[in-house]
């Protein structure tokens, strides 16, 4: 890989260089040591492939995996790659196989990724076949190490990444167990759209609780998540994570919401039953947005819940999808409501809208200036956690963590 | 009974209205009761419910309207939208069940017009107080993967 | 004779069926005898009678659905058929020959949707035991570089 | 910036080497050292702008920026890349503001560019809020030189450009003042296409009279601009601007069309309306266009009045804005005369057509021959204006500005 | 009265004159004092005058025609015209006032099939000495960036 | 150009890196030394342009050229590039000329390439001109050294590439004759497709009958293409050419059918006028692929004769250029015949599609592991002709030799 001749500003953490956006250099080195390196990266839910045999395809970083339940208590991530001559065998979003086969020569393997079959091994009739020291024993697709917790599958390149509880770390694991507490999940569909903006950005987004008082009209103005509420902005000890809290309120005029200009009191709904909320969760919070570096973001918001999966496409784009989910064991009204308050998220979101539309504009506005720079100096310089929302620490933790891991 | 020339209008009435962005005028092309979803083939096909838009009622159309044009942000862009043949798939009592293909081109500032989505709408059309109305809508849209944000109704 | 509402039913049946991918009931479309090809504008000018696809009899319609759901292999994918107003060109005893423009768009998995025929039809009807039937048609698409594959028919 | 390696061909005034046109390194070198280098570039015509507080977008380089009238007299243009996180906050083509706004945290921006409002700068209920040091006076939108000339808006990124009179020259800027000769503007509208060649094919075009004669039947046909025709070849002392003079002819078989392949005697138009000029300028030339290095080609032919907008791609296309204007006093006769000779122009016009499609072509035929050469030695390698049309001196000019400009 | 019957022939024959490329048949479409222009959205909202092309009289088409056969030089292409639904907008004595979306693709040599224009027709037909002709055409478009050329007419 | 620091695996003959078909800098290196050096690219069929002034136009590796029949016995291959400023002056795909004119400035070549008309060289009214060092005499298109062999066109860019036989060698040369035997051809139309793969994928393809018995059941079923038939695998002493030759067996179960899963006893064809096959070659082989390195594959299967021509277009995609031919004598229930036949090849074919779709499907596999490699070890390390097709010789040897071309 080409060395990166690029310098981070002096003001370190208050400042982002505009080039950590656009430049392929650095994209190359982010797939290598981020997306390939000792992270852990979203696979799937276990409620998409119940049975043995059961599988899904999906993309981490760039790379084409099969996710497949290999045993009844097993997850197996293989690249999506055939060890033969490196096709991507398996195409279909989902599906249920016996063993995995390549079309291109019939190479057959386990439902683990073992190859178990070679066409023509022996010959034909005593001629061709493979060489005396073709070992199959000794050949593959690449496994990936996987880590499945409370319905949620993960993945990682890399043997040094730690346990997934320990790359999360105690309070994050805290968080993370509040939704998925074990009990078994069930698909509510997709959302895909693409987003052309640097994979960071989704990342910033859902660190960064300031914005969303301002540009969001929706929540700003129903009270489901203003500044004038109580909330809080964590992050774990390296500041890869992060996790924004709020606690819902109301429409109503204060010495905040009066000095907000995306407040609007003149605004009423004439359906209601999209803020008919119920709360299904230990405490007062009806906001948990999680962000679990660098694949995806987990959103529990009201009663909504999903999954958002960042697939990066390059400097300038990622494929962004969504997997709606709800409990197993939630009544028909429980799953109406999930699917009713989903309005607010995805591509036609009345919230989420705002943020895929903005990160394009930002991408648009800082691509042509790489050496300018970003400030993130809302809440200070402060990398540690808030009980606040008027802050940008989300963003600065990233940029910290993001420096170790890039080596610049 | 809603005769074929009744509905050509009805349609012609609905996207040129929205190919207009008169979106105040959309939900009274709706029943009271009515069902709306723009919704992805995969999740229609496997039967999750999840909409990428999803109304129960009229009045949340109107929300979906006043959300477009006063609480979100997005850039500026044009929607068209190329109805296919109009096909009579039943009828029950006075209300008809229809099924069309939709083509809808977008256009964004300096840049070229481009699919956004490719869909099959599957509605129901029943006489309400003295006009024609839509009782359910479902689009059903291929488009994989949405170029960024879906912005207007379809 | 096959008027015009027969004519709009059978291409809204036509094309459902193709859109919907039932393509077991494809074949019934068209008359024991038929020609279908699908070829390439370059060709159908120069008169050459290569066809991207070529079937002379309704049995080898058959095989073409034999062969992209028996024997081919390829990634799936949506097609969805956007076909322009009908004109009768002419009719010769109970036999009718019609001319319609064709888009058909395609979306595969994680892509965004895009044309892959830009075509006009030339089709031939004749009533065929008790339906209508496509006794030819030709399908010349302008579509100069084909995005890879051609899995599904026109 | 990487270094390039090109070199130039021993005929250096005679050959332009075709990787000027396809190396991606010189054109990022042309981002820099021209485009944000001591060049105005247009931005917009105050007629787009007549009220404080109306705005126009556009782009200058690769780079968004606003055009505002901050004042009765005047402009601001401004970098559209908001201070805060690089969003390009302003989408709309046309409008009318108090002030600028950037919707992802309301930070808010005078006309003039001077942030004057951060949302949550002291916290909300004491919580939160920019750290002390944070100075906002210290902090604007970035603000370009701009130079109103004759109701035409010009800018600048670099410090060190002369004042655009000084810029253009002397000559030249009696030139300019022909048309934009201080009376008051107005739009008769827009056309707007993607040109896939290189920016530079453009402004060689219009520096090229060669090609008119022969290229363009319409013109040869009706003596709009044909060899035969009193005309003139002017560039700067630069080099780096050009005009094109002449004066029409008639449709007659002469010495020298008779030997033109693009003669048309036999072609006449069945609606001779688009031929109905009528002079306004001083003087007895009928065709003045102006190339203004890097970004405009000023257009007066005929009754036909345009700036053509270059907004650069990449190094293998560009988009062409074209703005189609009259003198606010026209009379209605005369304003439906230069819609209806705009058919000449623009990219159904039956000239400007010719040219849009022949950059194609250029760009296709040496894209893949970098290190061949192109050949400009129509009038020998003199590099001075001349009283005729049967010369590529322009595009000598140009190049060997160029050459000086980029260091190369 | 020009009946619906009649639309929809004009435009067929319309229609298949510029798809064929029968360009010399195209003028006749319109009446001799017609106006003719494709004209961009946005100029056409801000009610600006200049069009990509503009017309005042059937002899300018003529001369339009000529441009694209004697004078113009351009690459070949296809286009292709996909016309939406017809929608009657008024009725002025013999006049009348119809609308319709028309989207049109390209084919390069070489290239993928792609889209050039975007656009919706205001046009008024009158009987004009024993056919029907179009006395005005307003082509507006959304496309914002034209894929370089437009060489055929709409 | 770059150089280019890949490893090649230290199995060099049973591994291809991933690499040779993403890289940028690899693919820049094949333009210059292989599809621009020492090798024969195919052009065109003589019975495309019959007399002199026909002529047609096509791409060689990237470089559009008019391939134009300039004397009765002679047909010459030009750089579709004006030697004036590099336009690409001939844009139809086909057609018939006196001279060959670009449009810009009428420059004027004669069939042979020399420029032979420089419009206004000697100026208008002794004004402008070129200036008196031009020599026409010494400029002209680029021509390339082109051959003729049996009906079909070969043009090379590069002086030392040998004669057309000695470059297939004699054996290759019979192959090439048992076909193109001297006998007139004529067109039977036209397939043109673009495939997202690099363009060695293709090669790889037809040189790997390997996969022939299971991926294409249409072959395996109705016994076109099968292992347990009487089959050969040779390549030339370069190993750059290829040729799969195979005798046509029956839909029968056996030893070795009977152990594919793509073989299925129980389709039958509805009409099998597809498999009417007649014999018109010497002896009993019923296919002969040739794979003439690096610009064509020429199909002879069954009765389908076609050449199929790849256009590369940046490492990770090519068009596919179909032109399916038949002999010029043929009755016309033969040409129906091969018609016919067509079905099983080109983007829809029974059995091409199968191709096309595997080739997209191994880039997409294999385009983010640049450093993983691939296994081609079936029929052992041998780079020797063999009679049989279990075996992936044909790959082996083609990169043996694309290494020795690339100096890698
Ligand atoms: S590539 Fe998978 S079996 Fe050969
Ligand atoms: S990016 Fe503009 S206010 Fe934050
Ligand atoms: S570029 Fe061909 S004549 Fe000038
Ligand atoms: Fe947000
Ligand atoms: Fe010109
Ligand atoms: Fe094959």
């Amino acid at each position: 890989m080409n060395k990166i001749d690029r310098i981070w500003p002096s003001d370190a953490v208050g400042k982002v260089p505009y080039w950590v956006y656009s430049d392929p250099e650095v994209y190359a080195a982010e797939l290598e040591r981020i997306w390939y390196g000792p992270h852990w990266l979203y696979c799937a839910l276990e409620a998409e492939i119940p049975e043995v045999g059961d599988f899904k395809t999906t993309t981490l970083g760039e790379r084409p995996v099969v996710v497949v339940r290999s045993a009844p208590d097993e997850v197996s991530v293989l690249e999506n790659r055939c060890a033969h001559r490196g096709v991507k065998f398996c195409q279909a979003r989902k599906g249920h196989v016996k063993d995995l086969l390549c079309p291109y020569h019939q190479w057959n393997y386990s439902l683990r990724g073992d190859l178990q079959g070679v066409a023509f091994r022996r010959g034909v009739r005593g001629q061709g076949g493979m060489p005396a020291d073709f070992d199959p024993k000794t050949i593959s697709l690449r496994k990936l190490r996987v880590e499945v917790a409370n319905g949620v599958v993960w993945a990682t390149f890399s043997d040094e990444t730690p346990p997934f509880r320990a790359y999360l770390g105690e309070r994050f694991w805290q968080h993370y167990t509040r939704v998925y507490d074990g009990r078994k999940l069930a698909i509510l569909g997709y959302n895909r759209q693409h987003i052309p903006g640097n994979w960071k950005l989704m990342q910033e987004n859902i660190k960064d609780p300031y914005h969303a008082s301002l540009l969001h009209v929706f929540f700003v103005t129903f009270g489901l998540f203003r500044a004038d509420q109580k909330s809080a902005t964590e992050i774990d000890p390296t500041g890869r994570h992060g996790i924004l809290i709020s606690r819902a309120g109301r429409q109503e005029i204060n010495d905040v919401t009066s000095g907000m200009r995306t407040f609007r009191s003149d605004i009423t709904l004439s359906d209601p039953r999209i803020m008919d909320v119920v709360r299904e969760f230990p405490g007062e919070d009806t906001v948990g947005m999680i962000t679990v570096f660098p694949s995806v973001v987990l959103q529990q918001n009201q009663n909504s819940l999903s999954i958002r999966h960042i697939v990066p496409t390059g400097p300038d784009g990622f494929d962004f999808h969504w997997t709606h989910w709800c409990y197993a064991d939630d009544t028909p009204e429980m799953r109406l409501r999930r699917t009713r308050q989903a309005n607010l998220f995805g591509p036609a979101g009345f919230v989420s809208a705002d943020d895929s539309e903005i990160i394009e504009m930002g991408q648009q506005g800082f691509a042509h200036s790489p050496d300018e720079a970003g400030i993130v100096l809302m809440g200070g310089r402060e990398i540690e956690s808030v009980d606040h929302m008027v802050t940008e620490v989300g963003i600065r933790g990233m940029y910290r963590y993001w420096r170790e891991a890039m080596g610049l | 009974m809603i005769d074929r020339d009744a509905l050509r209008d009805f349609y012609d009435d609905y996207y040129i209205t929205l190919d207009d962005v008169r979106l105040d005028d959309w939900p009274a092309f709706f029943t009271e009761d009515c069902i709306y979803r723009v919704i992805p083939r995969e999740n229609y096909e496997a039967g999750y419910t999840l909409s990428t838009i999803y109304a129960e009622s009229r009045g949340m159309l109107v929300d979906r309207v006043m959300g477009v044009t006063r609480t979100q942000m997005y850039a500026p862009r044009y929607y068209r939208r190329f109805p296919g043949p109009l096909r009579i798939v039943s009828r029950d009592g006075d209300s008809v069940r229809t099924r069309h293909n939709l083509l809808v081109v977008q256009t964004l500032i300096d840049r070229k017009s481009e699919i956004v989505l490719s869909a099959v709408c599957h509605d129901v059309l029943v006489p309400d107080d003295g006009r024609n109305r839509l009782r359910e809508r479902i689009v059903v849209f291929d488009s994989e993967m949405i170029p960024n944000s879906l912005i207007y109704p379809a």
